[in-house]
């Protein structure tokens, strides 16, 4: 694998496979694949080195169109998949894929448990708030009262807030980026690619099938402004337009306050990435647009944790180290043996 | 720290010489008895016996003491002969409780010797069993069986005293005494369990010395209170030259596994969820991570094999064990291992069900289900264990087929198998069989610019196998999934034609393996009245029934079935050659059903579903009956 | 809104009078090739014939525009005798691009009606479909069919300018104008589809509008320019009187479901997880909740199933449906059911397997599953529906079945069937058969304190069934789960001769029901040279090639089974009757295996994994040569 | 039924099924059943009204110990089935009993969607951070470094904290308690089964066959005024053997306090366990013991929303309402007919 040193570079068209692209035109999905074929070559990763793994959608045919090595799994075991694969080869970098249904309805248990295990690997969720290769069912992040083709009175059940989750199980690396911000998109599959352990990162995904302007508070040219706000790390959360307006906490309540008349960026909430405890991240997560909110987007929260396939593997240098390389003849002669004379 | 060890047991008057013996230790979960069977099953080993072993756990962790759901019990068969089942009924019983005893004594046979700790049978204890009278007392065991009332309580407190433990430890001591005890009745050496007590309690040396105190007290109690009664003694077993160890099932099984990794060159990836009694396997591959194995405990079954396949997929070994229920929830990704074409094994250690079932007991009734239990035409080949020792071989013959067909593979042992014990001569490690794993290297022009069309990740050998092309490759980069593919590309088809073509060539690359493995061999006569045809567990008590039926001039022969999918070449020939065949089961006719279908003769069925194995005189008795 | 139609279709010159035809709709998946198939079917039932259709769907939501991948095809076969296939070939050709032309072309007979979209066969268009050469122009269509270029683009657009419609919108009306055309040529009135313009576009008149242009236009187009060709006409069929209507499969299912609860006085409980093809049954119940149905869409399969149960065992009726992959899912939690014996009804709507497979295509690869995929000795009834609106009587009988025996039923349809249509004889509700359901009444002390140990879960009715006691009523308090049970009390019980029996019990119980379903019917004579054993949705190809066969005076007769377990009490006696036996089936002959273990016979297969149904001639051919 | 609605003067033996109790003698479970026994007659529910369902493990063995209507599902599903169950008959009072395995390996997504359905059910989750009933191997809230019989060398995986979980998938009633803190237990046993809604309670509860001792430090006579704190709503955060020491918040961060020295009450965090928002819950979530911080017992969050058994319910009796109840006859005349005549 020698060639494997030498890195060649790579365009973005390099990492596009030979099979035809089949979302319908104008998905968001679409976007998605652009930047990460972009971010691909910057990554200084060779190409037969990463993998893709998804599970079932429309977002997990995701790995088809790349030209690295990938599986197209079964519904919601993208991630399990993946625990396998960077656990006996952790020199990987692994990608997993996946959508609102496929990793929070049928894959949400593996979801959790990938991200509290930190394993390196960065999963990319895809959400559209609907079932699309099924043909528009709700799903998970459907809002209440959505009415789909399973729900033709409009769902009963509280939608999920993917990060809320992510993080409410120690989740490590958590973001949120959108199909047609571009720019920021990229920069965020590239904050996820270096982070050590497990990101996580939403991305507001259009379908344009079956749940079309689902997001467009959120893109919306006139709207986006003031609809969404971009966290930095270190900076306070200011959001508007002609960025008037900032986010001030009031007890653990965050609140929406209007700059200048008295109210200066100090008095603001500061984001801090990189906070020890997750509880900060936890409370952006609940700003919703419905509620009056900006919503953010950017990295919520990337600390350093010990990671799930590094430690795996150090049990095996250790073991090896203590007790030398495995042999069986010494195994044997650990149990309580007799000879049978002939 | 191998022993030959000298024969230095002092011979009383009377010594019954006996061919073999079965001897069985029950009593309360928390009375130590399967330490007591395992102690005295290696013993046996280690003076020469031939040795087969059941040990029967109770579902509950620690049901309420003294309680019947509680009763723990092992089993030990031990002889000069070579055997295969640990004994259809009992020489000797020892029953710690009441509720020991009641849920054991029928299967002592009459004028067997029986052994109880008279002091637990107290008020609380006998109505705890359901016991209306004192059977100590009330002649409902005397003169039926030899028995032998002992204040095993008392005596071994006494013998403890010196030792500074309280009451409760001190009771903890009491198998210790029974244990003395049978050692004495069967002149066995008290060396092995000395050196074991010294080692285990090392760190603890009052009890070290009260287990010692304990051994050596129910021994001599032997010696002089019961010196009138007769002691027996079974010669050393004609066993083949050599090294040996006694192994139970589940260990055997992991270090295949293990030594399957090495000679293939590979790491061992095992993806698990605990569940009875497939644990062991995790547990027992835990403890042996310098062999480069990787175990992970997943959360929950479907994340055990989805991991594997993950691992298969990256080029070492994945391998996934369960039982019953949790191979059910395995069956959707099992479809994604065979129409991606991944090497893999998929272990199922089967238990009691349907459901939850009987979790602790064993039984043969997963065979539909390793068979048929997909969605869609999902041929994968089906091996099995028939004995404890046995799955060192059949591990390593697994992954082999896995390897060289690029296909996952079924492996099926049962809880009896997985629990029982027996002697196995080492393996001579330089001998085994290496297992050759190819791995095209990278693209011709070794770049990593190289067009991945040029990579044709189904085109396929002369064995139908496919490439196992390893990510980190150059130019091999590829993408395989669930949906159906185009025949050498691999890529997405939905083509009627193409879809038939692979689902023929899918079943055409298993049914291959036929030609790849052994011939079916045949225990007797190629001709005769009956054949018995089993497969897994069984073997034991059939191979025993139809050793018997044969010393009677019977023409009944044996052929036992490693491979069930697909079957050995020369099978239906075999079938043919025999007036009638005979299918013992422990399930209600799951392979005859299959081998009725498959080569349309009557065979007919011994079913038993009863959480426990066949005895020998079941089989016996059927074989008789179906030649009269 | 039932309408008897005047005959009022203007007939010129040149009329032909035919049998049936069979026309295809195909073009992109964004040119509503279904709703034109659809209406034509309505339209072609209104006016008295039988009909029955093959949507054949891509598996991508939206493919490129102009691609292969994209092509979405409609088959519809009208008669005016009674049919039972969509027909083999296409009489009828409507292709409204090069890709849909390309894939479908080879089903169009020698001589065949083509009309295409000749604006699509462009550069782009044709390179899309892999043509070198235009097609239309080279010779290679003409003379072979009879070959109709229509500039169906433009003039549509012409037709709709005047509606204001952007051309985007306009376009969309092309499949209009591809439906005036073959209205015109098998004189099909148009008020149906215009009826349904109406309503379908009430609040957009200018669709509306630009709709009923295009399909006028279409019309006259026929009329006009094509004056000159041959107009065909097919007679209505003489169908038994009464009201009809034409079902699809999905909606047959979900309306018998329903049936099923008001006959037996149940809420509807389905627990369900979307997947192709099963996700209509979940959409389609959803939109009727008035009448008392719950539709749950659950996190995965598992929880479909178990909520299933838990709706079971609250006292109502549990549903669940889904399609081979998540079928393969519920595999432990039908042990649970099976266990604790409570009725629930498990749906598999079959696609083509393994794994995702095919998603779109339909197979009978999952009886294999159906039968025997799930741990232990877990035996359970399963029925198969044959047509599309078999389903409504089907889904009666399973929950009858369930109900009268305690046990989950599996019922197995397939894409086929679920997709397909076909005229339905309206049911006179009040006739249709009761579903008598009885739960225990309080305990006879009447109060809350009752003992619940005289309340027995597990004592038996002379069916085996057990009592099926519900939550809130007073004194019946129990406890039932995955356990092995006591017989009679239900309490948890590990011992070996309970087990045993529990396990012969389930087992005799589900064998038993043979006693209550009806025996098996047979399409011909008692005796003859071949029977066709048939299930599922194969039974229009099956029943046609064998009245073929017969008209040939042929000793065949056809047997087509809906129980497939236990098998009806007869079939062993009907199938000696045979010198042979055919087993047509979209699998590699997995009844065919169950059929030779069960009864010996040296059964035939005729076995198909294509994605699509069985053609007529394939069966017909096959019979022919077991008959040399 | 009408026995039902006469309510008998039952005592908690009246809850005692006939069968004996077969869990290891010590076993936390016995005091945990005790309680439960307690209060049932307190609640003014008929008995034939009552269902417990379960999973598998000795936890999931409780609903045969009580004289209800009960069943001992799967590994895992209990949460599902009790759906079915509950949203077919919302009269019924319904129990899901599970374990730290059973509840958050296995069972993770049942446990979340029911949480976040918000059904109105109660979940009680044995946390013994082990396997019991397969006998010792470690489970999703054993800690890092864990030595079990499958993690011979210590767990690697960060463990999850049962009540970040619940909280981070929308829970409406999230509380904590003690097997043998009794009167506490009691307590939060029957605010659970009077909160409307999901309500979800996590009992520390000693295994001590294969995990003894792992909540010492909650339950030791001498240890556990320090390192518990007793949550109550409106009241401020004060913990310790002399009631001298409080919680205060530092930003987002909880700090403890020695009050007096300038330091009083008031400076401290006051509980507020209807908080429209999580993030107090989830802050009071991350408290944990290895941190230096007192562990919260008692109600950390109980907000009203709407419960989906009730909407399912609600949109059957909407649809009848609308359309009358259920005729085939007239559905079949909404579809295109036509007659053939004889
Ligand atoms: C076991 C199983 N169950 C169900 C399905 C059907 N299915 C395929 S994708 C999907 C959900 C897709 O939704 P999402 O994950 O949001 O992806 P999207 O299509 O919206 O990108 C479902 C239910 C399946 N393929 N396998
Ligand atoms: C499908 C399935 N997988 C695995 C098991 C084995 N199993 C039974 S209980 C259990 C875990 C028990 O742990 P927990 O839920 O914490 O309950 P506890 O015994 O500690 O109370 C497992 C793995 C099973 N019964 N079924
Ligand atoms: S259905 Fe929706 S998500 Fe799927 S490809 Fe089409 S637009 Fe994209
Ligand atoms: S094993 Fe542990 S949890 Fe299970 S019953 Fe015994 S003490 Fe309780
Ligand atoms: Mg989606
Ligand atoms: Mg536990």
């Amino acid at each position: 694998m020698s060639a494997s040193l030498t890195l060649p570079v790579l365009k973005p068209a390099d990492f596009a496979s030979d099979q035809d692209v089949r979302w319908c035109p104008g998905c968001g999905d679409y976007s998605i694949l652009a930047q990460m074929k972009k971010v691909m070559p910057t990554l200084g990763v060779p190409r037969e080195k990463i993998v893709f793994i998804s599970g079932i959608g429309c977002s997990s045919r995701f790995p088809y169109y790349m030209n690295t090595y990938g599986m197209h799994s079964i519904h919601g075991r993208a991630p399990a998949v993946a625990t396998g694969l960077k656990s006996v080869r952790p020199d990987l970098q692994v990608w997993v894929i996946t959508g609102d249904g496929d990793g929070l309805s049928i894959g949400g248990n593996h979801l959790m448990h990938a991200i509290r295990r930190n394993l390196d690997i960065n999963i990319i969720l895809f959400n559209n708030r609907i079932y699309g290769l099924t043909k528009g069912q709700y799903s998970p992040t459907s809002p209440l009262g959505k009415k789909t083709k399973s729900t033709p009175m409009g769902a009963i059940d509280n939608p999920l807030h993917p990060l809320s989750i992510a993080i409410g199980c120690e989740g490590t690396f958590v973001a949120r980026s959108i199909d047609t911000n571009i720019k920021h998109l990229g920069e965020m599959l590239k904050r996820a690619a270096e982070h050590k352990g497990t990101a996580f990162v939403e991305v507001y995904q259009n379908c344009n099938i079956f749940n079309d302007g689902a997001w467009d508070y959120a893109t919306d040219r006139d709207t986006k402004a003031d609809t969404t706000i971009e966290l930095e790390h270190g900076k306070p959360l200011i959001f508007g337009k002609n960025r008037d307006k900032g986010i001030r906490l009031h007890g653990l309540d965050p609140e929406v306050v209007e700059l200048g008349k008295g109210i200066t960026e100090d008095d603001l909430l500061f984001h801090d990435e990189k906070a020890p405890e997750p509880s900060l991240a936890y409370l952006l997560s609940r700003m919703r647009h419905e509620d009056g909110f900006p919503e953010p987007i950017g990295v919520f929260r990337a600390v350093e944790r010990p990671q799930y396939d590094a430690m795996i593997n150090d049990q095996v240098a250790q073991a090896t180290k203590e007790r030398g390389p495995g042999d069986l003849n010494k195994l044997f002669a650990t149990t309580e043996t007799w000879d049978v004379a002939s | 720290m191998s022993t030959t060890l000298a024969e230095k047991i002092e011979t009383p008057t009377h010594v019954q010489q006996l061919e073999d013996a079965t001897v069985r230790f029950c009593g309360d979960s928390g009375d130590g008895m399967q330490l007591a069977g395992t102690q005295f099953t290696n013993t046996s080993a280690l003076v020469g016996n031939d040795v087969a072993t059941f040990p029967d756990f109770p579902a509950e962790i620690r049901a309420p003491r003294g309680t019947k759901a509680g009763v723990s019990g092992f089993q030990v068969h031990f002889s000069s002969k070579d055997i295969h089942t640990p004994g259809d009924t009992v020489d000797a019983l020892v029953a710690m409780n009441p509720a020991a005893l009641v849920t054991n004594i029928e299967d002592l046979r009459s004028g067997g010797i029986l052994i109880v700790n008279r002091d637990e049978f107290d008020k609380k204890g006998l109505q705890q069993a359901g016991y209306a009278t004192d059977p100590l007392e009330d002649g409902s065991l005397e003169p039926k069986y030899k028995l032998h009332k002992v204040d095993m309580t008392k005596l071994t407190r006494l013998a403890v005293a010196g030792s500074g433990l309280g009451q409760k430890d001190a009771d903890r001591c009491r198998n210790m005494f029974a244990m003395g005890l049978v050692f004495w009745l069967y002149g066995r050496p008290m060396d092995p369990t000395l050196r074991f007590i010294a080692e285990k309690f090392g760190k603890r040396p009052e009890v070290a010395q009260a287990n010692t105190a304990a051994l050596k007290a129910g021994y001599h109690y032997g010696e002089t209170v019961e010196a009138a009664s007769t002691q027996y003694h079974i010669p050393k077993a004609k066993l083949p030259p050599g090294r040996y160890t006694n192994i139970e099932g589940a260990t055997a099984l992991s270090w295949g596994l293990m030594a399957a990794a090495q000679l293939s060159g590979k790491r061992l990836f095992l993806g698990a969820y605990p569940i009875t009694p497939a644990s062991t396997i995790l547990e027992t591959l835990a403890k042996h991570k310098n062999f480069d194995v990787l175990t992970f405990q997943a959360e929950d079954e479907i994340a055990a094999i989805t991991s594997a396949i993950g691992a298969a997929f990256a080029g070492e070994m994945g391998v996934t064990a369960s039982s019953g229920p949790g191979i059910a929830l395995k069956g959707e990704a099992l479809g994604l291992a065979v129409i991606t074409e991944l090497p893999l094994l998929v272990i199922n250690v089967q238990r009691g069900g349907p459901s939850t079932g009987l979790p602790t007991k064993t039984e043969q009734a997963d065979l539909f289900q390793a068979m048929m239990g997909r969605n869609g035409e999902c041929p994968l080949p089906v091996i099995a264990a028939r004995s404890p020792s046995d799955c060192f071989e059949v591990a390593q013959e697994a992954w082999r087929i896995a390897t060289r067909f690029m296909t996952p593979v079924m492996l099926l042992t049962d809880g009896y198998i997985a629990n029982g014990a027996e002697p196995w001569l080492l393996p001579d490690v330089s001998k085994l069989r290496k297992i050759e794993v190819k791995h095209p290297g990278p693209a011709l022009d070794g770049t990593d610019n190289a067009d991945e069309s040029t990579f044709l990740p189904y085109q396929r050998d002369e064995r139908l196998a496919r490439p196992w092309a390893v990510p980190g490759t150059p130019g091999l980069e590829h993408r395989i999934g669930g949906l159906e593919k185009q025949d050498i590309t691999g890529n997405v088809s939905y083509d009627p034609e193409n879809h038939q073509h692979m689902v023929n060539t899918r079943a055409r690359k298993v049914a291959g393996i036929a030609n790849d493995i052994p011939l079916q061999e045949l225990d007797g006569e190629e001709t005769g009245d009956l054949l018995v045809l089993s497969w897994g567990g069984t073997y034991g008590a059939c191979a025993t029934a139809v050793h018997a039926v044969q010393a009677r001039g019977r023409k009944v022969s044996h052929c036992h079935l490693r491979y069930l999918n697909p079957f050995p070449r020369n099978l239906g020939e075999i079938l043919n050659n025999f007036k009638s065949v005979l299918i013992p089961e422990l399930n209600m006719g799951q392979l005859r059903l299959i081998i009725r279908g498959e080569f349309l003769i009557d065979a007919i069925g011994l079913n038993k579903v009863q959480g426990k194995p066949f005895s020998v005189a079941e089989i016996v008795e059927k074989i008789e009956q179906l030649l009269k």
